[in-house]
C-alpha cells in the first residue's frame, strides 16, 4: 500500500516540479519587455564602451600634432608579447646626437590588451583606446605605426 | 593467448572518440571511451590540444608579465589566478599590501567566482538538454562582466592585479553597480532552483551519478566544489585565508554524497555564500592607496614560494622557484582542473554516455586550465 | 605533528636527508632511490598520514633533476615538501608514487612529458600534453626549438 | 463564404469540373496529382512557418529576439536557410552505405506524407476518410523510425548508430502509449473514423465531455507524442550534447533539411491528431446551452479552429522543449513502462466503465 502511495506521490511531485519550471519560462515569454538582446550594428550610435575598456594602444597626439613619446622603449620592455617595437632615429639637439622616436610600431594582432605598457610609460604618452572593431581582411593591416606622419615630440618632455 | 583472443571476441566493447570537437567537452578535450552498448567501461582523457607551455614562457618573463598569462589558463576565474601569482610574488618580496587592495581583491574574486558558477550553471543545463538555462546563466553573468569592464577594463581577461596591488583604483560606480547586482541576483537565484534543482528530470539525471568517495577525492587531489561535495574539506579560503577572507563570515559548503547532485548543490550554495561575502565587504572598503610601492623590475630573492588560492574550480597553486633573477627559475601552476580531470575515469566507469556528460559538467572543466 | 617532529621522523627513515626550513614548509631533499619508501611511509604512518599530494613537479637543475612532492595531511593539517634528487640528467629515473596517491598518475605523466623523467612502475607512462612523436623534453633548460621559441 | 465553412462545396465543384472533360480514371489521376501537389506545397509552407515559429518562440523563452535580420522581424530567415541548405555540398562518408544513406531521409518524409493524408483539416477537407483512420495514422506515423534506423546504420558513425538505436527503442515504446491514449477516446466515440470522431464532438470536445479520464489521456498523449516525435525533453536520438547530432550527424545539405522538415511535420501531425481526438478537430468551442456564445463561435471558420488548436499543441511542445532537461535512455523507458503504460491501461478501464454507465457528458 505504501509503495502505491509513494508511486502517486512521485508522480504528483514530479509533475509539480515540472510546472514550476514551466512557470519560469512562461513568465519570460509573457514579458517581452525583459528581452535583453542588443542589436549590435544597429545600435552603434548609442553603444558606448566603458571608459576604461582596453581596445588598442594609441599614442596621444594633441591638436598641434605633437606627442609625448621620447622613444625610451619602456613600453617595449614591459610588453609580454613583443607587440610594441620602437624604432629610433638620431636627432641633433643643441649639436648633440640624441635618440628620439622614429616609428612607434604596434602589432595589434599580437596584443593581448593586458595594459602593462600604460603604467610603464614615464611620460604618459600612450593610452588604451575604446575602439573594438578591429576586424580587417589582411593581417598586415593590423601592424600600425602609431606616431602620425610629421608629428614631433612636445616641448619639455624628456 | 587463446584466452585473450576469446575474451576479445566475446567482449562487446567498442571505442568512441569524444572530442576534441564535441559540444559537451567544453573545449578541446578528447576522451577515448570504451563502451559496452551505452555503458562506459573506461574513459581515457587525451589532453594538450591547447597546451601553450605557459610554464616555459614564464621562465623568460618578468613577474609583472607572468600575471597576464594566468588570465589565459582558467579564463573563468582569471582574477583569482592573477591574485595567486601576485600573492606569491608579494610573499617573496615581503611587501605589505594595503588593506584596500585586499578587500577589493576579495570582492572581485568573489564576483569572478559567481560569474564562473553562473556560466557553469547555464552550461550544466545545456549539457543535460535544457538550452534555456544557458541563456539565463549568461544573462546574469553579463552584469558581472559589465562591472569588470567598468573597473578593470576588460570583460574576461581582466589582468587587474599587479604584484603589489592593483593596476588602478576601483571605478566610482563599482560599489553601486555591485550592490545593484547583488539585489538583482538574489531574486534570480531561486529561479535557478525552479528551473533545474527541483526539476524531477534533473534530479533523476544527477542523484547517485558519478559517485566519488572522500578517500578517492583526497587521493585524486580533487578540490573545489567537486571535492567538497565528497566531504573533503579543502576550501583554501577557510584553511589558509588570504586577502580579506580572514575577516568575513562564510560557511564552507560540505556535502557527503559525492554525486553529481551534491556537486551541483555545492556550487549553488557557494553562490549564496559569495553573495554574502560581497555584501559584508562592499560597504567596508577601507581608504588608502591601491598599490604598494614596488620597483619597476622585480627581482625575487633566492628561494621558493608556494601560494594556493581557491578558484571557482578548486585549489590553484603557484610554485615559484627563484634564483634571484628577474624571471623565475621554475614556475609551476598547480591547476585544479588537471587533478579533477584525473578522477573522471574513476567516476564515470559503469555509467552511461549521458551520465558522462553530467559528470563532466559537474566537474566543471575548463580546458585551458588543464592544458596550460 | 610540528616541523621539529617531522624533521626527526624523516631523519629516522633517511638519515642522509638534507632538511631545511623553507619560507613556508619544511623541505627534505632525499636521493631518488630512497624517495619511494619514505613517501609511502609518510602516507601510511598514522602519525604523519600525508594523504593529500597537492603538487608534484619536476625541476631541471644544471647538474641534476628533481621531483618535488608537496604533501599535506588532511587529518593532522601539516605540510611537508619532499624533493627527490636524481643525480643525472642523461636518463633520469625514479619510482612512481602513483600507487600511493592516484593523482600522481597524471602529474607524473606530465613531468615525464616535459622533463623526460622516467617513473618506474607507472601504469601508463605516455606523453600527456604533447603529441606522441614529439622529440625532446621542452621544459628542460637546454631544449631548443628554433621554430616556436623566441630567443630572449 | 460557404467555402470557408464547408470545403466539400469546393472539392465537389472541382470534381464536377474535371469530370466534364475527363474520363473517370483521368479524373482520379488528376485529382491524385492535385492532392499530391497541394500536400507538397503545404509541407513546404509548414516547414517554413514552423521553423520560424520555433526560432521565435525559443528566443522569447530565452529573453532573446531571435532572427531579426532577414525581412521584417526576420520572417524571411527560413527562406534564407533553405537557400543555404540547397547550396551546401552533400557530403557522404566514404564507408557509408550509399544507397541506404540516400534512401533514409525519403522514408521519413514519405511516412510523414502518408500520415498527413488522413487528417481532417476542416469540414470536407480530408484526402482520405478511412473507417480505421486512427489505426492508420498510428501505424503510419511509426514508419518513420525505419528511416531513422537506416540513417543511423548507413552513416557508418558510432554516434549515429547509438542515436538510431535509442530512437528505435524510444519510438516503439511510446507508440503504445500514443495508441492507448487515443483508444481511451475511441471507447466513447465507438468509431475509428476521424471524421466521425470530429462530428461526435459537435456538442463539446471529448477532453471536457470525458472529464477526468480524458484529461489524463490527453496528458499522456501529450507526453508520449512529444517522445514519439523525438523532441526535447525526449530528443535522445539527437542529444546534441552527448551524440553531437545523433542519427543525422553525417547528413548535410538538403538531406539534413529533410530530417529537419520531417521533425516539424511529425510535430504537426501528432498535434493534429491530438487536436482532432481530444480538442474537437475543426469543431468550434461550444458550451452547453449558451446559444449566443455558440453562435459567435460558429462564425469562426473551422479551418481556423483546426489550425488554432494545432498551434496550441505545438506551442505546448515547444514550451516543454525549451524548459526541461533531457532524460536518459533508461529513464525514458522507465517512464513509459512503469508510469505511462499502467496508468493508461487503468484509464481505459475507467473510461470504459464511464462510457458504459453513461457518466460522461
Amino acid at each position: 500500500m505504501k509503495s502505491v502511495v509513494n508511486y502517486f506521490k512521485e508522480i504528483y511531485f514530479g509533475l509539480r516540479s515540472l510546472i514550476t519550471g514551466l512557470r519560469v519560462t512562461g513568465h519570460y515569454i509573457t514579458h517581452p519587455k525583459e528581452i535583453i538582446t542588443q542589436q549590435y550594428p544597429e545600435n552603434r550610435d548609442t553603444l558606448k564602451m566603458f571608459e576604461r575598456f582596453r581596445g588598442e594602444v594609441v599614442l596621444i597626439h594633441d591638436e598641434k600634432n605633437e606627442h609625448r613619446c621620447t622613444g625610451c622603449s619602456a613600453c617595449e620592455v614591459a610588453c609580454p608579447n613583443g607587440t610594441i617595437e620602437i624604432i629610433h632615429k638620431k636627432v641633433d639637439v643643441d649639436g648633440r646626437k640624441v635618440k628620439a622616436l622614429d616609428k612607434f610600431v604596434y602589432h595589434l594582432q599580437m596584443c593581448t590588451m593586458c595594459g602593462l605598457c600604460i603604467p610603464a610609460c614615464p611620460t604618459d604618452a600612450i593610452k588604451m583606446a575604446n575602439t573594438f572593431e578591429h576586424a580587417v581582411f589582411d593581417r598586415s593591416k593590423l601592424t600600425k605605426i602609431l606616431n602620425k606622419p610629421g608629428s614631433k615630440i612636445m616641448d619639455g618632455i624628456k | 593467448m587463446e584466452e585473450t583472443i576469446t575474451t576479445a571476441l566475446e567482449s562487446q566493447e567498442y571505442f568512441i572518440n569524444m572530442g576534441p570537437q564535441h559540444p559537451s567537452t567544453h573545449g578541446v578535450l578528447r576522451l577515448v571511451l570504451s563502451l559496452d552498448g551505452e555503458i562506459i567501461r573506461k574513459v581515457e582523457p587525451h589532453i594538450g590540444y591547447i597546451h601553450r607551455s605557459i610554464e616555459k614562457m614564464c621562465e623568460h618573463d618578468s613577474y609583472q608579465q607572468i600575471v597576464h598569462l594566468t588570465d589565459r589558463m582558467d579564463y573563468l576565474s582569471c582574477h583569482i589566478n592573477n591574485e595567486a601569482v601576485c600573492l606569491a610574488v608579494e610573499m617573496g618580496l615581503q611587501v605589505e599590501i594595503p588593506e584596500r587592495v585586499k578587500v577589493i581583491r576579495t570582492i572581485i574574486g568573489e564576483l569572478t567566482r559567481l560569474s564562473s558558477h553562473q556560466l557553469w550553471w547555464g552550461v550544466m543545463g545545456m549539457d543535460l538538454g535544457a538550452i534555456t538555462t544557458f541563456l539565463y546563466g549568461f544573462r546574469d553573468r553579463e552584469l558581472i562582466t559589465d562591472i569588470f569592464e567598468e573597473t578593470c577594463g576588460a570583460r574576461l581577461t581582466m589582468n587587474y592585479n599587479v604584484p603589489g596591488g592593483l593596476m588602478f583604483d576601483i571605478h566610482p560606480n563599482f560599489q553601486k553597480r555591485t550592490k545593484d547586482f547583488v539585489t538583482y541576483f538574489k531574486k534570480k537565484l531561486p529561479e535557478y532552483d525552479d528551473l533545474l534543482s527541483n526539476n524531477v528530470i534533473f534530479r533523476e539525471r544527477t542523484i547517485g551519478i558519478g559517485k566519488l568517495s572522500k578517500e578517492d577525492a583526497i587521493s585524486f587531489g580533487v578540490t573545489g566544489p567537486t571535492g567538497r561535495a565528497s566531504g573533503f574539506s579543502c576550501d583554501v579560503r577557510k584553511h589558509y585565508p588570504y586577502s580579506a577572507y580572514d575577516r568575513v563570515q562564510f560557511k564552507e559548503i560540505l556535502r557527503t554524497e559525492g554525486d553529481c547532485f551534491a556537486r551541483y548543490q555545492c556550487r549553488i550554495a557557494e553562490m549564496w555564500e559569495s553573495l554574502s561575502i560581497i555584501e559584508q565587504l562592499i560597504d567596508n572598503i577601507p581608504e588608502g592607496p591601491f598599490k604598494a610601492p614596488t620597483k619597476a623590475v622585480i627581482k625575487l630573492p633566492k628561494g621558493e614560494w608556494y601560494q594556493k588560492v581557491e578558484t571557482a574550480r578548486g585549489e590553484f597553486g603557484v610554485y615559484i622557484i627563484s634564483e634571484g633573477q628577474k624571471s623565475p627559475y621554475r614556475l609551476k601552476f598547480r591547476s585544479p582542473g588537471f587533478s579533477n580531470l584525473s578522477a573522471l575515469d574513476h567516476m564515470a566507469r559503469g555509467c552511461k554516455i549521458a551520465d558522462l556528460v553530467a559528470i563532466m559538467s559537474t566537474i566543471d572543466l575548463v580546458i585551458p586550465d588543464i592544458d596550460r | 605533528m610540528n616541523n621539529e617532529a617531522l624533521k626527526e621522523f624523516i631523519l629516522q627513515r633517511v638519515p642522509e636527508a638534507e632538511i631545511s626550513q623553507g619560507a613556508q614548509f619544511l623541505q627534505a631533499v632525499v636521493l631518488s632511490e630512497k624517495a619511494h619508501s619514505l613517501l609511502s611511509e609518510l602516507k601510511s604512518n598514522p602519525q604523519t598520514s600525508f594523504d593529500y599530494l597537492f603538487c608534484l613537479t619536476g625541476v631541471d637543475w644544471p647538474q641534476h633533476m628533481e621531483v618535488i612532492y608537496h604533501l599535506k595531511s588532511t587529518t593532522h593539517n601539516h605540510m611537508v615538501v619532499i624533493k627527490s634528487k636524481i643525480n643525472t640528467r642523461e636518463y633520469p629515473q625514479t619510482d612512481t608514487v602513483s600507487d600511493i596517491w592516484r593523482t600522481a598518475e597524471f602529474h607524473e605523466r606530465e613531468v615525464f612529458d616535459l622533463y623526460g623523467i622516467v617513473f618506474k612502475n607507472h601504469p601508463d607512462l605516455r606523453r600527456l600534453l604533447l603529441t606522441d612523436d614529439w622529440v625532446g623534453y621542452p621544459m628542460r633548460k637546454d631544449y631548443v626549438d628554433k621554430v616556436n621559441m623566441i630567443e630572449y | 463564404m460557404k467555402a470557408l465553412y464547408d470545403f466539400s462545396y469546393l472539392t465537389s465543384a472541382i470534381h464536377e469540373w474535371l469530370s466534364s472533360f475527363l474520363s473517370p480514371n483521368g479524373v482520379l489521376i488528376t485529382e491524385m496529382i492535385l492532392v499530391g501537389i497541394a500536400f507538397m506545397l503545404f509541407f513546404a509552407v509548414l516547414g517554413l512557418v514552423l521553423v520560424y515559429a520555433e526560432r521565435k518562440v525559443s528566443a522569447f523563452f530565452q529573453q532573446r529576439l531571435g532572427p531579426m535580420r532577414v525581412g521584417k522581424w526576420g520572417t524571411a530567415q527560413t527562406i534564407a536557410d533553405v537557400i543555404k541548405l540547397l547550396m551546401k555540398e552533400p557530403v557522404i562518408n566514404r564507408e557509408a552505405d550509399r544507397f541506404l544513406f540516400n534512401l533514409a531521409p525519403y522514408i521519413i518524409m514519405i511516412a510523414a506524407f502518408m500520415a498527413m493524408a488522413a487528417l481532417p483539416f476542416a469540414k470536407g477537407l480530408q484526402a482520405l476518410d478511412f473507417d480505421i483512420g486512427i489505426l492508420y495514422v498510428a501505424a503510419v506515423s511509426s514508419l518513420g523510425v525505419i528511416g531513422i534506423l537506416l540513417a543511423g546504420w548507413s552513416s557508418n558513425n558510432k554516434y549515429s548508430l547509438i542515436g538510431a538505436m535509442r530512437a528505435g527503442a524510444q519510438i516503439i515504446s511510446y507508440e503504445l502509449s500514443v495508441a492507448l491514449s487515443l483508444l481511451t477516446i475511441v471507447v466513447l466515440t465507438g468509431s475509428l473514423q476521424l471524421s466521425v470522431i470530429v462530428e461526435s464532438q459537435a456538442d463539446g470536445w471529448w477532453i471536457f465531455k470525458g472529464h477526468i479520464p480524458a484529461m489524463i489521456a490527453f496528458l499522456i498523449f501529450l507526453i508520449a507524442s512529444t517522445a514519439e516525435t523525438n523532441r526535447g525533453p525526449f530528443d535522445l536520438a539527437e542529444a546534441e550534447s552527448e551524440l553531437t547530432a545523433g542519427f543525422h550527424t553525417e547528413y548535410s545539405g538538403m538531406k539534413f533539411a529533410f530530417f529537419f522538415l520531417a521533425e516539424f511535420a511529425n510535430m504537426f501531425i501528432v498535434s493534429a491528431i491530438g487536436a482532432t481526438v481530444f480538442l474537437g478537430g475543426w469543431m468550434p468551442l461550444h458550451i452547453g446551452n449558451w446559444q449566443g456564445f455558440n453562435a459567435i463561435m460558429d462564425y469562426i471558420p473551422p479551418i481556423f479552429w483546426f489550425f488554432g488548436k494545432v498551434s496550441f499543441m505545438i506551442f505546448l511542445m515547444m514550451w516543454f522543449r525549451w524548459t526541461f532537461p533531457r532524460l536518459r535512455i533508461d529513464q525514458l523507458l522507465t517512464l513509459e513502462w512503469k508510469y505511462l503504460l499502467p496508468i493508461n491501461l487503468v484509464n481505459i478501464l475507467v473510461m470504459a466503465f464511464i462510457g458504459l454507465v453513461g457518466w460522461h457528458f
